[in-house]
């Protein structure tokens, strides 16, 4: 039923929802609430799980992926330093082909710290191998965490839900939550069938030679790339049972013969959908809103900027002295259709600056007015930078 | 379109509020609150804290979105319509009104008379000893309640039942009660409805 | 140093004309009354300005250097949670290297220092680093809201160690980190609290004269986490020393060589019951009871572990080093 | 603001946060009274003496005291020292011995010749008389003085001092002490007229006319009338008349068993003196209560309690809850006395009620009864003053009507009876007639709510026993030399760092050490509020730690302006 409840609460919910056994996290703004409120849970019984307090980041995802391999579904939650410090185990749990499922509450990296919202942590990552989803807003967030596991355990692939940090893990609104029962007939009980077991003795984590190595790669890439399916089918079989989808891979609003788009992740899509409405004057735009980055899905991407002219590709992270990362992503996807949009890809909103709603009519008069952007700042303030930096 | 108009109410397409207070008075309470009330009462609403490390006695802030319509946005509270203060030392705090809407309504917790805070330009003020009302009901110098009630009186964004329910949300028996005796009585040391024309935004 | 007088001088010059070095400053954001802030200026007064401090991520960390301001008057480098101890060793590398007399000390609260540092820490004693380590232990993850850590005491309420029909707060016991130190054999070891300010201050300089690692656990109230009224933060450092929840101590290779006598020893109740991380221990319900109880058994256990009961008063013990005298005058 | 690489930071810069702005409450120093200074009936503030004295400065510890008592060596010996029954340290572990420190600044004033803080007056300031040269008179004299009048003391006897002269015996007060201590008051510019009595040689009406305003203190020299159911034996003496008549002659009656009638220290005073000069059996009959084992309502023999205590050390032998029934007389002479339990109870409305008890009664083989009831003023030459009272009615500072100029003080006006009482009188009289002859307004000089105990944060004092003052072994007792000896410099030095210094700064830096903001800075000298340390309100965050940890209650929380 409908509540106005805080975005970390509900995905709390959600998380106990799917009933893991296993909770190992560590304290990092802002993932908090979320492990508070599984904590609160357990602790008046309306969850039985062991929540394992662990030291660090690096023994929360080795304690979740222990867990998991023995048997039980696993949960996990962290943020910026955190999921960097975990970084190691990120790529052996997905080589492993392990299914977890991890909640990034994203926050800036840095350094500098910053304790903000931007995306740079599960960017940092995006090559260990997880499949990665981002949440538009917090229904998304409850949708595709309960969603996750689903998929996760199907495609024996981890998958990182990325929510805007503050943004939406400290924003109450109105939220749909499902049932214990409805979650139930959506998620079967868990099973590895790899998990380990006295009864059927395996070994895993073996050395590999160079004689086989590349093909375990080739496997992982491939079990990746085929998870697209999965996640399309994850969504539109919550859909037919609540009625309320993600949008699979990719999603966008606005009229179909626009020719101009904006392709984003995260929570900054709801911003530009209100702006649409605040601002009827401008250009009519097609609103973007890409959920899956791994597996990166070039096929619908291409399918959505069909008739583009211009398409901004908005990200909140940037690779230093490359410039974007789903820019230059979009940029290699398009370059295969005969006519792709002119692509002008802008870094936005990192450490937490705001991004208000007119950053709509601005990105739109800017595109008007210059050739098409490899990369830039859109919201810099130069005159904070010494002369010797510029 | 406003879905509201159709119904004759008041059309609300947004209004902003900032609850300003100091960290760890439960501040960011106050505005799920008031966010739950106005959701109880069947509209679209959005609340959060400012976003940063919370010190013990620094001034913060936490905001809220009340519309008729989907709040889909997640950005700043830039020009809220009405400020709350949760204690009037704040009224010391640079630029602590910053962004306020011209004509814009502040309600503060003090219990001094509105004529002592003229030096707030453009604005409407209006006082109430909410620290004291928390002490003489809840037996605890705790002024949220008290000035949410007031602050729904004045609006009239939402009926006074909508704050009590949401108060069930978070308190029991005896502090409930305590807490909807409080609220009946905050509201009736303003006069109602006289915000009522501030924030159509 | 020029006299500070109260009539002629502003405010500014005041500052300046203070007769204490102050390595951390005013102007920083940490909660009003709180032990940590208090407990890094003292060490910082023992030590001096000839250091260079190595800070790992935490309450300390956040509310002094909120950019473009810092409250630190001495060079101060932050990395991460868990390399404190690790930069430290390469400052102290490196300082060695180039002949240079200044002292190392790194810094970290006691989720840096128990939880996620203990392995860079560690690395450090082994080897014997110049190196004194000062553990700001506020028993939380306080920055982000007081959450549990190892350091958490048994039962005590926090925000992942709730309380509710299944648990009375935390289940484990607080992990003796003094004896994981002493495993390690350096030369100086001791805690200290902020209650007793001038024995703090004697501890870190003594830590600091040492060559060879050193370690000093600082006590320090957290009004936010433990939930008392940042006027009473003494109060309760006190009275977690005279109740024998934190013994006071001093160790030289592993080996304890000194306690801080408690002349009257006080009930565990009396300490916990100032702080709101432990009210729900004083409602009529067994397993509070229990609980309660069983802290006492802790402090006892202390009590008698480190025999920190006074035979006869002395001018060191838990009611004479907190002596104050007219002028000022104190042995540290 | 420009961004540094890497994002460094400058040190200091913190500074520049007013981290000011979190306050709800602010810490400020506030004075207020130790209970020392609010009981003590001569006005004198002992935590600031104590505190100087501590500080290692004697003489500005002298100085600090003569603003209100000019008689410390005096005082210091004889006053029953309500000041340590209130001082807070009593309920730590002993009381600061206050009265010894008192006596020792006396002592060292007299012996360094300290002068006093008065200067001559000028020419053509207002002149005032004063009647009666006792500790009243002196103390009215000396703080006219002060405040710059001309003062004229009359005194009826040949010398000045009163009582202390007259009637507190030696071994008690010293008369060298005496002498001296009255003498340096008296040449500091005091004009002294002795053998002049009112209504023999000077008259009421020529005082009022020659002088802007008159103070009388002639003290209480008539005896009580006594007597038991209209008998009164031939020989009937009052005991303030023997001790008189002893300390200006040294002779006395030839005695051998004697009942001595009162409880107060004139009665103690005359038992320890016939004891002295060999009386064999001397009898003290009072129907108050010996201290010590007082009951709820029972009223206290008002004489000192050591001096009682030494009295029995010297075989005087002592009947409380008694009084006398009848005389049993042989030729008008009387040779016993019946006794019979009583008590004196306050009731209810605070009036006193003497209650005896029929079939209690002893009789007692005496050869003298001498009454010690206290006395009542002497009314020759104040007829129309006094208009029959036994004791001028005068209002709190002595004024008998408050318009008139002419005020009246010490014993004469009844009420305390004691000689820090007349010289508070003394004191608060000169400050009325200040206020009269300049007209302005005259405020009360009641210190604020005197800190209590609980107030003060005793963790930070250490257990020190209290210093006793040695007294000769009964066998060494003469009535000429002095039974307790003094405190030496060390010693009082010593008990003025037991003063917890309650209410006021003794800079012990705590606000200082324990700030967690810095936000308390140590000046070192006072601060414009007297204490050592200012608060820097552009970083003070109110969290009230300091307030809480000052172990003297010296700094207050309070609102935001």
């Amino acid at each position: 039923m409908r509540e106005a409840i805080e975005g970390s609460a509900a995905i709390a919910q959600a998380v106990a929802f799917c009933r893991p056994q296993v909770i190992a996290a560590y304290p990092i703004t802002p993932q908090t609430h979320i492990v508070e409120n599984l904590a609160k849970f357990i602790a008046e019984g309306r969850l039985s799980a062991e929540l394992v307090s662990v030291e660090s980041e690096f023994s929360a995802a080795s304690a979740v992926l222990g867990a998991a391999v023995s048997g039980s579904r696993a949960y996990t939650a962290s943020s910026a330093q955190g999921i960097l410090l975990m970084t190691e185990v990120l790529y052996n749990i997905a080589g492993l082909r392990i299914p977890l499922v991890l909640t990034c509450a994203n926050r800036a990296v840095g350094a500098p710290v910053s304790a903000w919202n931007d995306q740079q942590d599960s960017m940092a990552v995006r090559d260990a191998g997880w499949i990665q989803l981002y949440c538009a807003d917090n229904q998304e967030a409850v949708d595709t965490t309960i969603q996750a596991f689903r998929i996760a355990e199907r495609t024996e692939l981890p998958v990182m839900v990325c929510v805007d940090g503050y943004a939406l893990t400290h924003t109450l609104e109105p939220i749909e939550l499902p049932t214990q029962e409805l979650v139930d007939s959506f998620l079967p009980p868990y099973h590895f069938a790899r998990s380990l077991d006295p009864r059927n003795p395996i070994s895993i984590g073996n050395l590999v030679t160079p004689e086989y190595y590349t093909e375990a790669r080739y496997v992982h890439h491939r079990a990746l790339e085929r998870a697209a399916d999965e996640i399309v089918a994850a969504d539109r079989a919550w859909a037919e049972i609540c009625g309320r989808e993600c949008g699979g891979l990719l999603a966008f609003e606005g009229p179909n013969d626009a020719r101009v788009g904006i392709l984003t992740l995260g929570s900054v899509f709801g911003t530009l959908a209100d702006a649409r409405e605040e601002y009827p004057g401008i250009p009519r735009v097609k609103l973007i809103k890409l959920r899956a980055m791994r597996p990166f899905p070039i096929v619908a991407i291409q399918r959505a900027c069909h008739g583009l002219d211009d398409l901004i590709v908005l990200e909140r992270a940037l690779s230093p002295g490359a410039g974007g990362i789903v820019g230059a992503e979009v940029r290699a996807a398009l370059s295969e259709i005969p006519t792709p949009p002119r692509v002008h890809n802008f870094a936005v909103g990192l450490g937490g600056r705001d991004m208000p709603l007119s950053i709509l009519p601005r990105l739109l008069e800017t595109i008007r007015t210059s050739g098409p952007t490899r990369f830039n700042f859109f919201d810099l303030e130069l005159n904070k930078v010494a002369e010797e930096d510029r | 379109m406003c879905v509201a108009q159709k119904h004759q109410e008041r059309c609300i397409l947004m209004v902003e509020i900032r609850i300003n207070g100091r960290g760890g008075q439960g501040n960011v309470v106050s505005a799920y609150i008031l966010a739950q009330a106005a959701f109880a009462s069947g509209r679209f609403v959005q609340a959060f804290p400012s976003f940063g490390p919370e010190r013990r006695g620094a001034p913060v802030a936490a905001f809220v979105r009340i519309s008729d319509l989907p709040i889909r946005r997640h950005c700043q509270v830039l020009h809220p319509a009405f400020l709350i203060m949760q204690d009037e030392a704040l009224i010391h705090v640079p630029h602590v009104t910053e962004g306020l809407r011209p004509g814009g309504g502040v309600l503060i917790n003090s219990a001094k008379a509105a004529g002592e805070f003229a030096t707030l330009p453009g604005c409407r003020i209006v006082t109430i000893s909410a620290t004291r009302l928390g002490e003489q009901f809840l037996g605890r110098p705790i002024p949220n309640t008290a000035l949410l009630a007031a602050f729904v009186a004045l609006t009239g964004l939402l009926p006074l039942e909508a704050l009590d329910n949401s108060l069930s949300r978070r308190f029991r028996d005896a502090t409930l009660a305590n807490n909807q005796k409080l609220v009946h009585e905050a509201a009736s040391r303003v006069d109602a409805g006289a915000w009522k024309d501030i924030g159509n935004a | 140093m020029p006299r500070a007088s109260a009539k002629t001088d502003s405010l500014a010059e005041l500052q300046r004309r203070q007769p204490a070095f102050r390595g951390l400053d005013t102007g920083h954001l940490a909660c009003q009354g709180c032990g940590q802030a208090l407990g890094a200026r003292l060490v910082t007064e023992a030590i001096g300005p000839d250091v260079l401090i190595a800070n790992a991520t935490g309450c300390l960390e956040v509310f002094t250097t909120a950019w473009p301001r810092t409250a630190w008057r001495v060079p101060w480098f932050h990395s991460l949670f868990e390399n404190a101890a690790a930069v430290a060793s390469g400052m102290e590398a490196a300082l060695k290297r180039q002949g240079r007399p200044t002292k190392v000390v790194a810094m970290g609260g006691d989720g840096g220092t128990f939880d996620i540092g203990l392995q860079s820490l560690s690395g450090m004693l082994e080897r014997n680093h110049n190196v004194l380590y000062v553990c700001f232990d506020n028993e939380g993850y306080m920055n982000t809201g007081a959450q549990r850590s190892s350091s958490t005491p048994h039962a005590a309420m926090t925000t992942t160690s709730p309380i509710g029909k299944e648990r009375m707060g935390k289940r484990h016991l607080k992990k003796d980190i003094l004896s994981i130190i002493a495993a390690h054999h350096i030369p100086y070891a001791a805690t200290a609290t902020v209650a007793y300010p001038s024995d703090l201050r004697q501890k870190v300089r003594r830590g600091l004269e040492i060559e060879g690692a050193a370690f000093v656990l600082v006590h320090s109230p957290c009004p936010l986490g433990w939930g008392h009224d940042g006027a009473l933060s003494i109060e309760v450092a006190r009275l977690a020393v005279q109740t024998g929840v934190l013994p006071l101590i001093e160790m030289e290779r592993g080996e304890v060589i000194a306690a801080m006598q408690l002349r009257t020893v006080r009930p565990v109740s009396d300490y916990l019951k100032l702080q709101g991380r432990f009210r729900h221990l004083f409602q009529n319900d067994p397993h509070a009871l229990e609980e309660l109880e069983h802290l006492q058994a802790l402090a006892n256990h202390n009590i008698e572990v480190y025999g920190l009961r006074a035979e006869s008063p002395t001018a060191s013990d838990s009611e004479g080093a907190d002596t104050v005298r007219r002028g000022g005058l104190r042995y540290a | 603001m420009i961004l540094t690489r890497g994002s460094f930071a400058r040190a200091g810069s913190s500074l520049e946060f007013n981290t000011g702005d979190w306050r709800v409450k602010r810490p400020v120093h506030v004075h207020r009274a130790a209970p020392c200074h609010g009981v003590c009936p001569a006005g004198e503030d002992p935590q600031a003496y104590l505190a100087r004295l501590a500080g290692g400065d004697p003489r500005a510890a002298w100085q600090m005291l003569v603003k209100a008592n000019p008689l410390p060596a005096i005082t210091g010996r004889v006053c029953h020292h309500p000041c340590e029954w209130h001082c807070n340290r009593a309920r730590f572990d002993s009381s600061v011995a206050i009265h010894s420190v008192e006596r020792f600044l006396g002592d060292l004033a007299i012996e360094k010749g300290w002068e006093y803080p008065v200067r001559k007056p000028q020419p053509g300031a207002p002149q005032v008389a004063i009647v009666g040269a006792g500790p009243a008179g002196l103390s009215a004299a000396y703080h006219l003085l002060m405040r710059g009048c001309g003062v004229t003391l009359i005194e009826a006897q040949p010398v000045a001092g009163g009582l202390l002269r007259e009637a507190i015996p030696p071994y008690r007060l010293p008369r060298g002490i005496v002498q001296s201590e009255v003498d340096r008051l008296l040449t500091a510019g005091i004009k002294f007229l002795p053998n002049q009595r009112l209504g023999r040689d000077v008259s009421i009406e020529e005082l009022r006319s020659d002088f802007r305003a008159l103070f009388l203190a002639p003290g209480s020299e008539k005896g009580r009338e006594w007597n038991v159911d209209g008998v009164v034996p031939i020989d009937l003496r009052s005991g303030l008349e023997l001790l008189k008549e002893w300390a200006s002659h040294g002779n006395l009656p030839s005695l051998t068993r004697v009942a001595i009638i009162g409880g107060g220290n004139t009665a103690i005073d005359l038992a320890r003196v016939l004891r002295f000069t060999g009386v064999p059996e001397v009898h003290v009959i009072t129907f108050q209560t010996m201290p010590g084992d007082v009951q709820a309502r029972e009223s206290v023999m008002s004489a000192l309690p050591r001096q009682i205590e030494q009295a029995i050390e010297e075989k005087v032998i002592i009947h409380d809850r008694r009084g006398v029934r009848r005389l049993i007389l042989r030729a008008g002479r009387v040779v016993g006395v019946e006794m019979v339990q009583m008590k004196e109870i306050t009731l209810d409305d605070g009036r006193h009620e003497v209650l005896s008890f029929e079939g209690t009664e002893s009789v007692l083989h005496v050869d003298h009864v001498i009454p010690a009831i206290g006395q009542e003023v002497n009314p020759t030459g104040m007829e129309s003053l006094l208009d029959q009272r036994p004791f001028f009615a005068t209002d709190s500072w002595g004024r008998l009507h408050d318009d008139s100029g002419v005020l009246a003080g010490g014993d004469a006006r009844g009420g305390w009876g004691t000689v820090s009482g007349a010289i508070g009188d003394g004191r608060r009289a000169a400050i009325a007639i200040d206020s009269y002859l300049k007209g302005n307004p005259l405020q009360a000089d009641t210190p604020a709510a005197p800190i209590t105990f609980a107030e003060l944060n005793i963790n930070y004092f250490e257990h020190v026993p209290r210093t006793e003052i040695a007294a000769l072994s009964v066998e060494c007792r003469t009535v000429e030399t002095e039974v307790e000896s003094g405190l030496n410099s060390a010693q009082a030095t010593a008990e003025g760092n037991r003063c917890f210094s309650c209410g006021e700064c003794m800079a012990c830096d705590n606000c200082w050490t324990l700030c967690p903001d810095n936000a308390v800075l140590k000046t070192t000298d006072h601060a414009s509020d007297g204490s050592h340390y200012i608060f820097d309100y552009d970083h003070c965050k109110g969290c009230g730690l300091c307030a809480h940890e000052c172990p003297a209650r010296y700094i207050a929380m309070v609102d935001e302006p």
